[in-house]
């Protein structure tokens, strides 16, 4: 096969189709206000004009899953006898994620060192998906990508990455998952659009937020980091609801719960949130983060400080979801330019080129 | 027996202790026949229905939902069924507005002695909850 | 709406007050942001405009001091119901009222838009012009309210202790406050079955609908999260998830001041707010009771008459 | 968890049509049952001894018996597992007999019933938990409302029985409805002479705390602690100075007072004494009718006083008792005439009721016991005596029976015939009742001694012609329309339920039927019992009574109340509601809706502001519970989680 294809508009339809056939496919639909991620069948096609709400990775780490099931057997000589037989399976279709976009994908590598090798779950799930990621054609409210080390074209983690072109779709096949999905898609040789679709990927570029120095240059200020004033005033207007990091790309947090009917029952794993005070209250009543200054603390910190130590890069992929979705915005981009400016009073916080932004009212 | 026709179906019923449930003690004690389909739960009183039990009833496998107490006034508690009105009578307006229709869920209210009246409501109650069939199950979304 | 005035009478509340809540510049030209100032020096950072949506009553439960807090209209209503239910004290609150002819909501902005990065925002006469790295947009005001702004009957706020504009009258009919409703009235059951599944169904149980609501008192004691008692589990499932939309309804049965807010704070856009409307024109209609009007009133459904002339006994067939 | 199960045949009357031994062998099934059985008659004597071995010797700890209705065994079980060790709230019952086998005949869906029915009590047994009753002291007296013939009966027994007793009459004077009777039927001995001596005994009882001219303004507090506020109506006369010497009355100007106790038969004076007999006998001023009241001046009654007891500047006064029981003996009240237009009583003077003609009757009544017409003073020939005028009349609200007018009647035409030897009466009934010791007996008497004539039929008007009133009725024995010239008529109007009775069974939480009497709260076992643990009822109030009977329930309440204060300690039950500080959040909903005033603000050492239940209050409704948006405030052995898993067994299948 080619090593970039082409699919022309008029051809993308037949495309979509192909892949809702061999795939179970999850792909941003428009319901009703929003978009998010779906499973989309028959002639479905993607919504392409705006990332979705959530990031997909509840295709990979669902919102909640049965981990296994069980039934309570009663031994019908002895009622006094009750045997647990365990059900657990992990059976998945090969998935497909149509559309997500590079900082989507890049949410998986965020996961990939905690969970797939410790987690069958998700391994297997991981496995058998194969990621076609949109490449962004500009900047979208409170995205900061480039912040991290990703990009509106970003590579990282996906299998296939599709540039959308006037008249139709650049497609760079990235992995052999990639290649494999791509068989028997309506290809055109791909290298006589390449110029336009990198000229559109460096536009968009420019457009993203520089929001503090990414990656390694990323300094951020302990004493800031350790003041709770800071934090007290950062999380003043906080809802501590679980919105930013549900809906976030990187964060994995689960709680595990038992429920039982009469006789059978299942083991549940679902989402959970460093930002609910259920989540660190112990049995004895004690709650080490009771107050929501400590939750968002963790929060940013385990972003940017403490999975950084472990696994060398920031556990945020940019994305922007919890800033543009925030019911009171809080500005996670805004709290580390802060935490990285030590010189500036953090009163000031939240992105350097505020001011000029500002609008004129 | 009053004919309801094919399987039986599930219609949880919350009677308050001293009034309804002793209706359907009465009821029995004259062995007045009646449908089989009905669970009964003895609650002290019809104030202390939730609203949300009934939700979770309708929500969870029930076809149908009876709740019972004493007449208005007649309240062991004196008070606790003037509550259950007000909170019964949103509910059952609002039932529907969420798909669920209005017939699968009655309140009424039967004395312990009205063994008689108790017949005459299950009856027609689980004639009603017949008629409608099974509550089809909410559709398992295919969002992420 | 006139931020001049405002800031004069937060200026002279501060001494008073241990903090001021109102509302900043947000992290972008759309965005508005409630802030919280102690200190004089801060208030010239405050803004007022119609970007500043959020209801900031929400805020009063938590506060420990005494609080200066910038309400509008609907937001005023918020304040009647908490004195109600006695869930704040009036020696505690100082109240900037603001009348007000709509906002605008930044999420209908930003679908319209596609959620594009906003590089100015600028109010021009009934609109709002949008600019953004693909150009330019003209948004006109009555698209992007939010819909409680159409139908509104409290433009100016029920309660104060300075009103920092003249009062405004309502504009809008009143047989409108309750359209939406009406419309899903009129599908069938199924149907409704149907808009309530799909709606819900994206619902992702971050509960930013009950966080942000005002009036949902027991925050970290949510029924919803609870296993004593043990109302639901943490599938997400459709029902579950429509139990949890049904909690919240039926616990603000009589006490939503349809402020929004659960609606606004949902990040999956599901339209929370119809659910709690619907219960109030019920309850409108069978005790003429309006949430959030009367300080002195009882929530309809923690008090009862003997003899209730709306509702009539069920009859089965 | 263990449960044990005991699936009872009842005889035949649950196994005819269930099949318990599969519903025993269903229940096997069951996670936590570790023991089920079906047995013969389990609330035998065997039957219990069967469940308190098997909890030995399995080791339970839950019990289900699934058998009749709890409501009719569920203490007799509870005794049983609590002597075998357990308590007694870790037990629960399936009703397999009243709700299943008895309800049908197909037992296939009876067994299924049944099976799904023990699943259920199984559900809600494995969340039960162990309670314990607290006890609290009682306060040994004893409040009784009203001061007729069954009040008083209730008051003396009480004090004869050690108990320090409070009594509150409305009126003036104690005796109630009987001092205005002239003889009582069926032995026509003289009601106030054997009403009197016990009127007497009342007031100088020394255990005995008389509040005349009172009424109950509040009742706060339980069982065995009440606390009860009582307004002193202003008397306008000093009672402690008074001697009731009638001075006063004879000199006061103010002649068209409304004369209660005589029921208006002829006017009183502004200031007066009740009757000769009235016990206390003191002097009281009726204000609207007092010039020194309607027009600031006369003071005729202060001057006259020679013991200077007026007091023209007294207030009405609050006293608040402290009582451990109550009984109610408010009696009753009487139809009002204006409802019976057709016999037009109140436009016609010499068309009365039945107690205004007692008056009549009566010596110290207006007339001296003077029979004569209300209308020109002159003996009446004819009297007809209409039964039934209102009474067993539901177009005018009147459903029920008033109980004792068929008796009076008969009386009253005897009383009659003894005055006014050559009158006739003339008695209009639908059927005569009379079905007490003597009765039928006495009414033949007034029938055939004293030649009263009986027709059976109602009176459709009455109307004046000329000196006469003209009573027309149909007689349906002979199928004929009859006319009679009446010189007076006496109509035996409806005994209704005493004027304010629901108003006062609201401030003591206690119900009252459609036509405003108390009621009990077993008619057949608890007649003088309400739902509300230490409030009794006596006399008329609960229902139309006559005088043996009402006096047997005073009596009856006494008992009650002297069985109850036996105890220097009172049991609560610990189904109660119960607040989890945790989880509460102060809204305090619970409060503003809790029936009984159980609940209150109680600020913890945290400082957070919580609800919390007063133990013995508290009536164990649930509207606290089901108002709690949080859960927080559990009603003990209904808790959110043991309804919740009940529906689940019954739905999650």
């Amino acid at each position: 096969m080619k090593e970039t294809g082409y699919i022309a508009k008029s051809a993308w339809k037949a495309f979509v189709e192909g892949l809702v056939a061999r795939y179970r496919v999850y792909a941003p639909c428009r319901d009703g206000e929003t978009v998010a991620f779906r499973r989309i069948q028959g002639k479905e096609e993607p919504c392409l004009d705006r990332p979705a709400a959530g990031a997909p990775k509840a295709a990979l780490l669902p919102q909640s899953e049965t981990l296994f099931g069980f039934v309570l057997k009663k031994d019908p000589v002895d009622p006094r006898k009750t045997e647990v037989e365990l059900k657990a399976e992990i059976e998945e279709p090969p998935t497909v994620i149509l559309c997500g976009r590079p900082c989507d994908a890049r949410g998986f590598t965020i996961i990939d060192p905690v969970f797939l090798d410790a987690d069958p779950y998700y391994r297997k799930r991981r496995e058998g998906t194969t990621i076609i990621t949109l490449a962004c054609p500009t900047a979208y409210e409170g995205c900061f990508c480039t912040s991290v080390g990703g990009g509106p074209a970003d590579k990282a983690a996906s299998d296939v990455l599709v540039t959308e072109l006037d008249q139709g779709y650049y497609v760079e096949p990235l992995t052999d998952k990639g290649r494999e999905a791509l068989k028997d898609a309506p290809l055109e040789e791909g290298a006589p659009h390449r110029e336009e679709a990198e000229e559109r990927q460096r536009k968009a570029f420019t457009r993203v937020k520089k929001a503090f120095p990414g990656g390694k240059d990323l300094k951020v200020s302990p004493e800031r980091f350790e003041s709770d004033r800071f934090w007290q005033e950062a999380s003043a207007k906080c809802l501590s609801c679980g919105a930013c990091t549900y809906l976030c790309p990187t964060c994995y947090c689960f709680n595990i719960t038992d429920e039982q009917g009469v006789d059978t029952g299942e083991r549940i794993r679902s989402w959970d949130a460093c930002m609910f005070s259920h989540f660190t209250l112990e049995a004895s009543g004690h709650n080490p983060r009771a107050q929501k200054w400590q939750r968002l603390k963790q929060r940013v910190g385990h972003k940017f400080v403490y999975y950084p130590e472990k696994y060398g890069e920031a556990a945020c992929s940019g994305c922007g979801r919890c800033i543009r979705l925030c019911p009171v915005s809080v500005e996670i981009s805004g709290i580390v330019a802060a935490l990285a400016a030590p010189e500036e009073p953090h009163t000031k916080e939240a992105g350097a080129d505020r001011e000029e932004e500002r609008a004129t009212r | 027996m009053p004919d309801v026709g094919e399987r039986e179906l599930r219609i949880v019923g919350f009677l308050c202790n001293w009034c309804s449930y002793g209706g359907a003690d009465t009821a029995g004690v004259g062995r007045f026949k009646q449908p089989t389909d009905l669970r009964i739960i003895r609650v002290p009183c019809s104030g202390r229905v939730d609203p949300l039990f009934v939700v979770k009833a309708l929500l969870s496998g029930a076809d149908g939902v009876l709740v019972s107490g004493c007449h208005p006034r007649d309240c062991h508690y004196s008070d606790g069924n003037f509550y259950a009105r007000r909170r019964l009578e949103m509910l059952k307006r609002f039932l529907p507005f969420i798909g669920l229709d209005e017939r699968r869920f009655h309140y009424t209210w039967i004395s312990a002695s009205e063994g008689q009246r108790w017949q005459q409501t299950v009856t027609a109650f689980t004639r009603q909850i017949h008629e409608l069939g099974p509550l089809a199950r909410a559709e398992e979304a295919l969002s992420l | 709406m006139n931020a001049k005035k405002m800031k004069e009478a937060l200026r002279e509340a501060l001494p008073s007050v241990d903090v001021v809540i109102a509302y900043g510049p947000g992290f972008d030209p759309l965005h508005a942001e409630p802030c919280f100032i102690k200190d004089a020096g801060r208030v010239d950072d405050l803004i007022l405009n119609p970007l500043c949506e959020h209801n900031l009553a929400g805020y009063l439960t938590s506060q420990k001091g005494r609080t200066a807090v910038v309400v509008k209209g609907c937001d005023s209503r918020t304040v009647v119901q908490l004195l109600q239910e006695g869930l704040v004290e009036r020696e505690k609150v100082h109240l900037i009222g603001v009348p007000c002819r709509g906002v605008v909501s930044a999420k209908k902005v930003m679908a319209a838009i596609g959620h594009e990065k906003v590089l100015s925002a600028v109010f021009e006469a009934d609109s709002l012009v949008v600019t953004t790295g693909s150009g330019e947009k003209r948004l006109p005001l009555m698209e992007v309210c939010p819909d409680k702004c159409r139908s509104c009957q409290y433009p100016t706020p029920l309660i104060y202790d300075v009103l920092v504009d003249e009062p405004l009258a309502a504009d809008k009919p009143p047989e409108s406050v309750y359209e939406d409703v009406e419309v899903l009235e009129a599908a069938s059951l199924e149907e409704r079955k149907a808009y309530w599944e799909k709606e819900t169904g994206r619902c992702i149980r971050c509960y930013a609908c009950r966080n942000a609501c005002p009036l949902c008192v027991c925050q970290d004691s949510c029924i919803a999260e609870t296993r004593d008692p043990h109302w639901m589990s943490q599938k997400s499932t459709v029902s579950e998830k429509m139990m949890f939309h049904l909690i919240h309804a039926l616990h603000l049965a009589g006490r939503c001041t349809e402020c929004g807010e659960c609606e606004r704070a949902c990040p999956m856009g599901i339209p929370l707010a119809k659910l709690k409307r619907k219960i109030n024109k019920d309850l409108k209609d069978l005790f003429g009771y309006v949430p959030g009007t009367s300080p002195e009133d009882r929530p309809p459904l923690s008090t009862f008459r003997v003899d209730e002339e709306r509702i009539e006994e069920h009859k089965l067939p | 968890m263990r449960v044990g199960v005991f699936i009872c045949h009842c005889g035949n009357n649950i196994a005819g049509t269930v099949d318990v031994a599969r519903v025993a062998e269903e229940t096997r099934k069951l996670p936590g049952v570790v023991y089920a059985t079906d047995y013969m008659y389990t609330c035998s004597e065997p039957g219990q001894a069967e469940i308190t071995q098997a909890i030995k010797r399995e080791g339970l700890n839950r019990v289900v018996v699934a058998a009749c209705s709890p409501r009719m065994h569920e203490v007799t079980f509870r005794r049983t597992v609590e002597k075998a060790g357990l308590n007694r709230y870790l037990f629960e019952m399936a009703n397999i007999r009243e709700h299943c086998s008895w309800i049908g005949e197909d037992k296939e869906a009876n067994t299924r019933k049944a099976i799904e029915a023990v699943r259920m009590a199984v559900a809600k047994a494995m969340r039960d938990r162990p309670l314990y009753s607290s006890s609290f002291a009682v306060n040994k007296r004893v409040l009784v409302i009203g001061a007729g013939v069954a009040g008083m009966q209730a008051a003396l027994d009480c004090a004869e029985g050690g108990l320090e007793t409070v009594v509150v009459e409305k009126s003036p004077s104690v005796g109630g409805m009987m001092a205005r009777l002239d003889k009582t039927f069926p032995t026509i001995d003289c009601s106030i002479c054997i009403l009197g001596p016990k009127m007497v005994d009342l007031v100088q009882h020394e255990r005995i705390r008389l509040h005349a001219y009172a009424e109950v303004e509040e009742v706060k507090g339980y069982v065995g602690n009440y606390q009860v506020k009582i307004r002193k109506k202003a008397t306008y006369v000093d009672w402690t100075k008074c001697t009731g010497c009638g001075e006063c009355m004879e000199k006061c100007p103010g002649k068209n007072a409304y004369d209660h106790f005589n029921c208006g038969v002829s006017p009183t004076k502004a200031i007066n004494i009740p009757f000769p007999q009235a016990i206390p006998k003191k002097a009281k001023i009726d204000p609207q009718f007092c010039r020194q009241f309607t027009k600031g001046k006369c003071g005729v009654c202060a001057k006259v006083c020679p013991t200077k007891a007026i007091d023209y500047e007294m207030k009405d006064e609050i006293v608040t008792e402290e009582v451990g029981a109550i009984v109610v003996a408010t009696g009753y009240g009487l139809l009002d005439q204006e409802r019976l237009p057709e016999y037009g009583a109140g436009r016609y003077p010499d068309v009365i009721t039945g107690i205004q003609y007692e008056r009549l009757l009566n010596a110290s009544g207006p007339t001296a016991g003077h029979i004569v017409r209300p209308s020109d003073g002159i003996e009446p020939k004819t009297v007809v005596f209409v039964s039934c005028a209102g009474s067993r009349d539901k177009s005018i609200g009147v459903p029920y029976c008033s109980n004792f007018c068929c008796m009076y009647i008969a009386k009253q035409a005897i009383l009659t015939k003894d005055h006014l030897p050559d009158s006739q009466s003339y008695v209009f009934y639908m059927d005569v009742r009379a079905t007490g010791k003597g009765y039928d007996e006495f009414t033949r008497r007034a029938q055939e001694e004293y030649g009263a004539r009986y027709i059976r039929g109602r009176v459709s008007r009455i109307y004046p012609k000329g000196k006469k009133m003209v009573v027309r009725g149909a007689d349906t024995l002979l199928g004929t329309q009859v006319e009679i010239e009446a010189d007076l008529v006496v109509l035996a109007t409806a005994a209704t339920a005493a004027p304010g009775a629901s108003m006062l069974a609201e401030k003591l939480h206690i119900s009252y039927d459609t036509n405003g009497f108390y009621v009990e709260s077993h008619p057949k076992l608890r007649p003088v019992e309400t739902n509300t643990a230490g409030v009794y009822l006596a006399g008329a109030a609960q229902g139309p009574k006559d005088i043996p009977a009402s006096v047997g329930q005073g009596s009856a309440a006494a008992a009650k109340v002297l069985s109850l204060l036996s105890k220097d300690m009172l049991e609560s039950d610990p189904a109660i509601a119960n607040v989890n500080t945790a989880a509460c959040v102060g809204c305090l909903k619970c409060l503003k809706t809790c029936p009984f005033q159980a609940i209150k603000e109680e600020t913890l050492r945290s400082g957070k502001k919580v609800a919390s239940v007063i133990e013995t209050v508290c009536a164990g409704c649930g509207v606290c519970t089901a108002t709690c948006p949080c859960g927080a405030i559990q009603l003990q052995h209904f808790t959110d989680n043991q309804i919740l898993a009940e529906v689940n067994a019954l739905c999650r299948m």
